[in-house]
């Protein structure tokens, strides 16, 4: 507000000399004085913990720090629970007074936290008042402020990514310190065992094994049925409401296919579950087959429903993307309806037709929910679609759900299962991508 | 020269010889796209009877309506109506009197037998009501209690009467009482108080999905708020500002990469990170909230780059010819346009994020919480992973439960989505 | 030129190049009138304005051909804008041309009054002139007013001044054939006589083009001819 | 020329010479709406053998619209109704027995903008042939792709890489491929919607040189914006506004004297 | 014209007087290149003040190029680089003191397509005078505007519409107002590359009229592929090929009797 | 006409129009020449020969004022073919006129084969007749070869057929003044050797648009004239 009105002071004295529009010197002014204050803002309250921790430290007895089972986290979650007035038990009285110091602590560094953001905020704000003047481009400083907040925000992505990354491969290395990768990798056998047991040595370490081949191979298995249902359904879909279909029937069918798309995982693997799985029984049954009530087939089928939109949608958008103008030169040269679309317009769009049924195999792999509630937790070897098999996310889900201690090799398996899935999934994002390019290179 | 392109009377011959055959290929391909069509919405027709026929029931259960005398001193023994005061009262005896008065229940084993008949919830029920009106306190007053499950699924008639007794989760006796409070026409069919209401609870007759409900409400709004600006920023980012070399570049794929990477992992990665080593608290709405938003990022960025390269570069050349800065371009040409298209994707991320289950599971959201969070900070669940609980439940009653919360999750998406469709309606006054 | 082109430049070219071959006309039938009257008057003064005057026709021709060649090169007309370029390079030449004719009557003129020429008997170069001025006239307004049937008619008048000429022409080679002192007067009145037969010609000629513009064809059939002055040997 | 003459309401409307000694096309009191708007009004042309003859007229005058009555393109939009009669050689092409697809096959039609199959420049030659049966061996095959190149004046600059994609060609060569491509089935009728729009003047110069060596063999009807290129490439000129066929004639003619006022407007820039 | 003159390399290239008497632009042995391609060799040229000159060319010859650099349009552009100079009266518009805002604001340009924004025709033709903060009070931002439309001939036609959205226009329409979005923010120099190439003949001659008009008050520079527009509108007309000035000159002599073969060959439609 | 239009129908275009036009130089030309030779020779069958002759030469020049005016029309061509093509317009018209007066030198030959003429002392108009024709070859050539070297030699030496013109003149005017029989004869030897002298005149015109043709810039120094029988006073 301020730079806005020097800015105006400005232009009444000498409006053509000014560099930019007034209400940028306003912008810049509140930029270059809440920026700099924010930044003051966080680095106290994040501070401030660590420095009352390292403080408090004074306050714990010494007895306390020299006992045998001295942990500080423990402590120091004591002393944070006495201060936000959990109270479990009668806790020693020297928890309660270094809450109490630590509640003192926290009020004067609220003080002295508001004191210096006041300070930089009018330290900044001043000297960012001072630079007004008519040459001074506020302009190009504004944009170079924002863009640069921008730029910042970009790098989350990475951050992510390295996050991800980190998490899952040091705990994978820390797996595969405990468990050979080549069993792991080659093992015909998942069998995780309870830590408990193998801690305590009591000889049954041998139960446990990690051979992760039936888990993939359950997820192919999955994977291929969902394939089998959802690729036919969904390209014949796509090329009947782009080329066929009247726009009316287009504009009507294409949502309805998308609600398929929208329909929360767990709600497919409860319909797999209750509704899906007790039918293939029942009809199986009746056909003298044995069906597993918790089936490969009962999960991949509702998994095939599901990614149908992923193959119709996205076929259909890179089908309507090709150029009407193809459509009208394979018209004119009299060709029927099947000939334009599947000589012309189908090969024009393979590409996109190929990424979105990658997308749709990459969706499979990593789908999780309906596995987990329709495909059983049995890791079979089998490329029996009637019996139970279990996937690479469900064991995720199983092995990590409720607490559990992070040095166990069960709980680090999930990290190395995660770890291939992320690797699988990606090659075929990249594969996806390659395919796309390399056609877009060709007719292009 | 005529040998080489045939001429043009033969090959109108040629061509009118070979139609029929052309023709008939033609109207295949059309029977088999109006077929593959009509599968797949038969699959959704098929999901959603099957959903809706077996959640339709979870809104309703049965209850048995007692007379009940409100007698200040049992039920509020201090007389302040705090919670202590009234924790201390007696009420579900009373409760369980009115009852005994109808179904007369011989001995201690019957007593017991007929106690079980009214849902364990009924002297929280008695406190809630006169805490909301104190004036009940002196009078007798008909009140509605929930059935216990077991009863109201005799009452559906999931339990057959038929069944030997050894088989029935309900003894003959019971049977009997429910005859009897039948008969006095003590018993309805409403619609459940509960379901929208209550909270998670073991007891299936008293579980609700307020609690996840409002878990998700939370969960998604930090969501919301982390995704969207940071997403719209980068995406900005990325197609208007930065220079295309190799860092974009890397910044490009590893988006696409996040968009493949399976929802679980993101889990384990909430897990890994914030947990373990942020040492946040597990299940709380705070931390969902991130991992989804890290989750739906690729989704919100990728749309909102489509939309901004949607937006016809000659608008940019206008612009900048005009003597309009970067900036100024952006915000005052891109961003309006590509608007719509950055919401729409955004509105769909949120539906994703809305109906993910796994990563929620591995950062401990699926923990049973009773109490409804009233912060982000407060330990929750999300309507997702409710279902998920409660699918996972042997009782007959929960699977109707399970389907009701489905029906209100998608009711939610479907709003959210309509809600995508306005915004998009209104904001693309293209022109 | 009833409706505007949208191109208001074209216009503007066009209307430099009317305006200029109007000016043109005007000179060259200013020129032709002052010729002939002069030839009554013999004033020596009004018979050099016509002399020298015919240089500034010489650059209005110039000036004319050249708009005329950059209108077609810059504006690619067609149709009716196309024949009247045309039409107007043509005219220009010929309005030219009757300028040089006028300047050699006078040059004679000038000559004639030095011999003391009176009129020779059934010679009246005078009243040839002036039936040719209302001729030259008569076309200018025909093209102004793209009058394709004042035109026509212009055009069929040219055959009295034909037969005037074969009958003058006959005539002075009479009176120089009686008196041989007349051969140089008559040389002069011979060519006087053939030159405003030439501009009564080409007269017609800008008659015909006239009639080229506004119907878009050209004037077929054949124009009676009458100038036999070539053809008859004088008795 | 024949009785029906006096019965041509349009015949009013239009001046000049509709008809054709050896007609090819005939198009008699056509009517083109697209659901309540009328685009083409009362239209009676022939298109004679072997003639090229183009269509001008201001922007949204039913140009576009009349050509492609002639081979039924306007099939495709679903709000458009054609009323009167179209013939090629005394066959209604309107006619519930004809099928659109060996009509097609001979009327063939160039676009506005050049659009290549994203196929090799072979294949997008031989795609015709391929549909329509029209030839039994690969080698016949390699004849006639390589015959409509020739004729199509691409085959010097194509012949040596035939299996590259046809769309990495040059703007110019691509609309002398389509071209190419439309020869290829052996149509009688060529039908052009601004073929040279998207070109550049030399490209454009190309394509009208081929368009008049191809006049020798084909009908050709032409739509274009530019009167200076219906001057250069056709024998024959017919002018719409809004709708009407206003004049047909020569265009020596049309472009030194149109008869009708507006024809004479519009050549010579006045229209607006 | 002056002492620099002979250090020119470029002049011994180009046929034609490259010098202005009154300059307002002066390009002086600019060179462009995208990464290695060099797409704009040696050239020397002066646009005067108040004229319309225009760039004609073969396709790829650099005409849009060269126009992008005298408002730095190419600085969008990541591979381009420039050499050379580019003057505007007197200042070097590459220096680096020179912000490009108020560049651009001074050098208007108009692209190929119309491209008004999707606002209102009224915020069309007042953006750039907000963004540049010519005017205050709402008034004086009206008057502005309507000044402007003035200038465009648009007035008569949108006046009542003010509020109506400017894609609703017609193309020509749009292009005008385009024209007087760039007229408003009061350049002096405008730039317009091919704006008649998406036109029909009626809106493209209504917008040569209007760059006649325009020719009177601003330095309008006009890249065009159609020579018979160069010949239209402009003054003076500068041929180039493959990236090199081959001929400048008054329209007159270039159209009439042009200097040098090349130019000859292109302008009478031999090349190829 | 180096190098070859793309579009080759332009070309066809352009070659009709040249094609007629040398037809047209070369019939005017024949012409010419045989009028000439037939004032020597006194051949009547030659005479008639030409006098018909000259229709052909009209139509000829129609055609290319019609083939001309239809490729502006249709071509919009620029900078040399335009210049050709109006070059082409103005040159038939030309020869069409030299036609005219290769027709009128004929009918007036005719008639001094009947006066019995032989020639006067001191004229000789089969020479200036032979020069011109010399000067017409050359014209013509210098166009076919657009040689503008050529074109300016020929332009140059018409002052020599205008001084031979003023001569002759004042012979036969001598003569007639010598002789009053002879004035008919004298007559039409008068108008022969001032048609001549505009055949040559001509000729000069067709040097110059020759040299436009090549230079695309109109030949501006003053014309040498040296035509004074409209200046003179014969004694
Ligand atoms: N698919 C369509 N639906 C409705 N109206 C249409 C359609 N196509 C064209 N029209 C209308 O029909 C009329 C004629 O259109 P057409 O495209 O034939 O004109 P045109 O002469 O080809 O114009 P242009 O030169 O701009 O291509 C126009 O008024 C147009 O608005
Ligand atoms: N952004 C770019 N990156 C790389 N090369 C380019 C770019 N833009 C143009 N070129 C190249 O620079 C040369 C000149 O291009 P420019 O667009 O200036 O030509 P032009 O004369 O305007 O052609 P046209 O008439 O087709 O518009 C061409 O060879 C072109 O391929
Ligand atoms: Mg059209
Ligand atoms: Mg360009
Ligand atoms: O002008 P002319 O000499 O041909 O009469």
């Amino acid at each position: 507000m301020l730079g806005y009105n020097r800015a105006k002071g400005l232009v009444n004295l000498n409006q053509k000399n000014l560099h930019s529009l007034t209400h940028y010197y306003g912008i810049f002014c509140l930029l270059s004085a809440l920026l700099p204050t924010l930044g003051v803002f966080f680095i106290f309250t994040i501070c401030d913990d660590l420095v009352f921790a390292e403080l408090v430290k004074e306050y714990i007895p010494n007895e306390v720090i020299n006992s045998k089972d001295y942990n500080f986290t423990i402590v120091l979650a004591q002393i944070n629970n006495s201060v936000e007035g959990l109270v479990f038990g009668t806790p020693p009285q020297w928890v309660t007074n270094a809450a109490e110091i630590w509640k003192s602590w926290v009020i004067k560094s609220n003080i002295l936290t508001m004191i210096v953001c006041a300070i930089t905020i009018l330290t900044s704000g001043f000297l960012s008042y001072k630079k007004i003047h008519s040459e001074f481009r506020s302009r190009n400083a504004v944009e170079k402020i924002v863009m640069t907040i921008l730029g910042v925000s970009s790098v989350i992505a990475i951050l992510t990514t390295i996050a991800i990354i980190f998490s899952v491969v040091f705990e994978s290395i820390r797996f595969f310190a405990l468990i050979p990768y080549d069993e792991f990798l080659f093992g015909t056998v998942w069998n995780p065992q309870f830590e408990g047991a193998e801690r305590a040595g009591s000889g049954q370490e041998g139960l446990s094994q990690y051979g992760a081949i039936p888990l993939f191979a359950g997820t192919f298995l999955i994977s291929i049925i969902a394939l089998c249902v959802s690729v036919p359904i969904g390209l014949l879909s796509a090329i009947y409401l782009s080329e066929y279909a009247s726009s009316k029937e287009r504009a009507f069918f294409k949502p309805l296919l998308e609600v398929l798309a929208g329909i929360p995982t767990v709600v497919y693997g409860f319909f797999a579950a209750l509704t899906v799985a007790p039918f293939l029984r029942s009809s199986g049954s009746m056909l003298g087959l044995d069906i597993a009530s918790e089936s490969a087939l009962a999960a991949g089928l509702v998994m095939g429903i599901m990614i149908i939109p992923f193959i119709s949608s996205l076929s259909d958008d890179v089908i309507n993307a090709v150029p009407q103008s193809l459509r009208d030169a394979g018209y004119g040269l009299g060709s029927t309806k099947n000939e334009t679309v599947m000589k012309i317009v189908l090969p024009a769009a393979l590409p996109g037709v190929v990424a979105s049924i990658i997308l749709a195999v990459s969706r499979a792999v990593g789908e999780t929910m309906i596995v987990v509630m329709a495909a059983g937790l049995a890791a079979n070897l089998t490329a029996n679609p009637l019996e139970a098999v279990t996937t690479v996310t469900s064991q995720i889900v199983t092995i990590l759900v409720g607490d559990q201690e992070f040095e166990s090799a069960k709980t680090l398996s999930a990290f190395a299962l995660a770890l291939t899935l992320i690797i699988i999934t990606l090659g075929m994002n990249f594969y996806a991508l390659h395919v796309v390019k390399k056609y877009r290179e060709q007719y292009e | 020269m005529n040998k080489k392109i045939i001429n043009p009377e033969d090959a109108t011959n040629i061509v009118k010889n070979s139609i029929l055959k052309r023709r008939s290929k033609d109207s295949r391909l059309k029977l088999f796209g109006r077929v593959a069509i009509g599968l797949a919405v038969c699959f959704l027709l098929f999901l959603f009877y099957s959903i809706f026929t077996k959640g339709y029931p979870g809104f309703f259960q049965y209850y048995v309506t007692l007379d009940i005398n409100f007698d200040r001193e049992r039920i509020d023994p201090k007389g302040d109506l705090s919670d202590n005061s009234l924790f201390d009262g007696d009420a579900s005896t009373i409760v369980n009197e009115s009852l005994f008065s109808v179904v007369e229940p011989k001995g201690r084993k019957e007593k017991k037998l007929a106690k079980k008949i009214v849902s364990s919830g009924k002297d929280v029920r008695i406190a809630k009501m006169v805490k909301d009106d104190p004036s009940l306190f002196g009078t007798v007053t008909q009140v509605k209690f929930a059935l216990d499950d077991d009863i109201d699924s005799f009452l559906r008639g999931y339990i057959k009467r038929e069944t030997p007794e050894s088989e029935r989760r309900i003894n003959d006796k019971v049977i009997g009482f429910i005859d009897k409070l039948n008969e006095e026409g003590r018993i309805s069919y409403e619609f459940s108080d509960y379901i929208l209401s209550g909270s998670a609870s073991g007891n299936p007759e008293m579980a609700g999905i307020k609690g996840a409900f409002i878990g998700s409400i939370l969960t998604l709004s930090v969501c919301l708020l982390i995704a969207f600006p940071l997403g719209v920023a980068t995406a900005v980012y990325l197609e208007e500002i930065a220079k295309k070399n190799r860092i974009t570049e890397i910044i490009e794929v590893n988006i696409n990469n996040l968009a493949a990477v399976p929802s679980v992992v993101f889990g384990i990665m909430g897990l890994a990170i914030f947990i373990s080593i942020f040492g946040m608290p597990r299940s709380i709405p705070l931390v969902g909230g991130m991992v989804l938003a890290l989750m739906t990022l690729p989704t919100i960025i990728i749309s909102s780059r489509a939309a901004i390269r949607a937006v016809p570069p000659s608008v940019r050349d206008a612009a900048y010819g005009i003597g309009a800065s970067k900036l100024q371009v952006i915000f005052h040409h891109v961003i309006p346009l590509a608007m719509p298209g950055m919401l729409t994707g955004t509105i769909i991320g949120m539906a994703q994020a809305l109906g993910e289950t796994a990563p929620l599971l591995m950062i401990g959201m699926v923990a049973f919480i009773v109490d409804i969070p009233n912060s982000v900070l407060d330990p929750g669940t999300v309507l997702p992973v409710q279902i998920f609980m409660w699918a996972d439940f042997a009782e007959r009653m929960f699977i109707q439960k399970t389907s009701a919360a489905i029906i209100v999750l998608l009711g939610f998406l479907i709003s959210m989505n309509a809600l995508a469709v306005y915004l998009r309606k209104k904001l693309e006054r293209r022109w | 030129m009833e409706n505007k082109h949208i191109l208001s430049s074209f216009d503007d070219d066009l209307k430099k190049l009317n305006d200029n071959l109007l000016k043109l006309g005007n000179g060259a039938l200013n020129n032709f009138d002052n010729c002939i009257n002069n030839f009554g008057t013999q004033e020596l003064d009004e018979i050099e304005k016509v002399i020298n005057g015919d240089l500034i026709l010489d650059d209005l021709d110039d000036k004319v051909q050249k708009i005329g060649f950059e209108i077609i090169a810059l504006r690619a007309p067609q149709a009716a804008d196309l024949r009247r370029i045309i039409v107007a390079l043509k005219i220009a030449t010929i309005f030219e041309r009757i300028g040089d004719y006028s300047r050699n009557i006078s040059n004679r003129t000038k000559l004639l009054i030095e011999l003391n020429y009176s009129d020779l008997p059934g010679v009246n170069i005078g009243k040839m002139g002036q039936k040719t001025l209302t001729m030259m006239e008569d076309v200018i307004e025909s093209y102004v007013n793209e009058d394709d049937k004042l035109a026509v008619k212009v055009r069929n008048s040219d055959v009295k001044i034909d037969k005037m000429h074969t009958q003058y022409y006959l005539e002075i080679v009479a009176s120089m054939q009686r008196n041989k002192k007349l051969a140089p007067t008559g040389a002069h009145l011979l060519f006087i006589a053939k030159n405003i037969e030439r501009v009564a010609d080409y007269v017609t000629d800008i008659a015909e083009q006239v009639y080229f513009l506004v119907n878009g064809k050209v004037l077929s059939d054949l124009r009676p001819k009458a100038d036999e002055s070539s053809l008859i040997i004088p008795e | 020329m024949n009785s029906k003459k006096n019965d041509l309401k349009s015949l009013e409307l239009t001046v000049g010479d509709v008809f054709s000694k050896n007609a090819r096309l005939k198009a008699r009191n056509v009517n083109v709406f697209y659901g309540e708007n009328k685009a083409i009004d009362n239209v009676t042309i022939d298109i004679g053998s072997k003639e090229v003859i183009s269509f001008i007229g201001p922007s949204g005058c039913g140009k576009s619209t009349f050509l492609r009555c002639f081979n039924r393109m306007n099939d495709t939009i679903d709000s458009c109704v054609i009323q009167g009669e179209i013939t090629i050689d005394e066959e209604n092409i309107y006619d519930k027995k004809i099928d659109v697809v060996p009509l097609r096959a001979r009327i063939g039609m160039v676009f506005q903008k050049p659009n290549p199959f994203p196929k090799s420049i072979y294949d997008n030659v031989a795609y015709g042939p391929r549909i329509h049966g029209l030839s039994d061996n690969k080698e016949h095959l390699d004849n006639i792709v390589e015959e409509a190149l020739k004729r199509a004046g691409l085959w010097k600059e194509v012949s040596d890489r035939l299996s590259s994609p046809g769309t990495g060609l040059s703007g110019g060569q691509q609309q002398r491929l389509c071209i190419a491509r439309a020869i290829a089935v052996s149509p009688e009728v060529i039908l052009m919607d601004e073929p040279c729009s998207a070109l550049d003047p030399i490209a454009t110069a190309k394509i009208e040189e081929l368009i008049h060596e191809l006049g020798n063999e084909y009908s050709i009807v032409i739509v274009t914006h530019s009167m200076q290129q219906a001057a250069r490439v056709s024998k024959r000129t017919a002018y719409f506004h809004l709708g009407k066929l206003i004049e047909v004639g020569k265009t020596k003619e049309i472009f030194t004297s149109p008869k009708h006022n507006q024809t004479e407007a519009y050549i010579s820039g006045k229209i607006g």
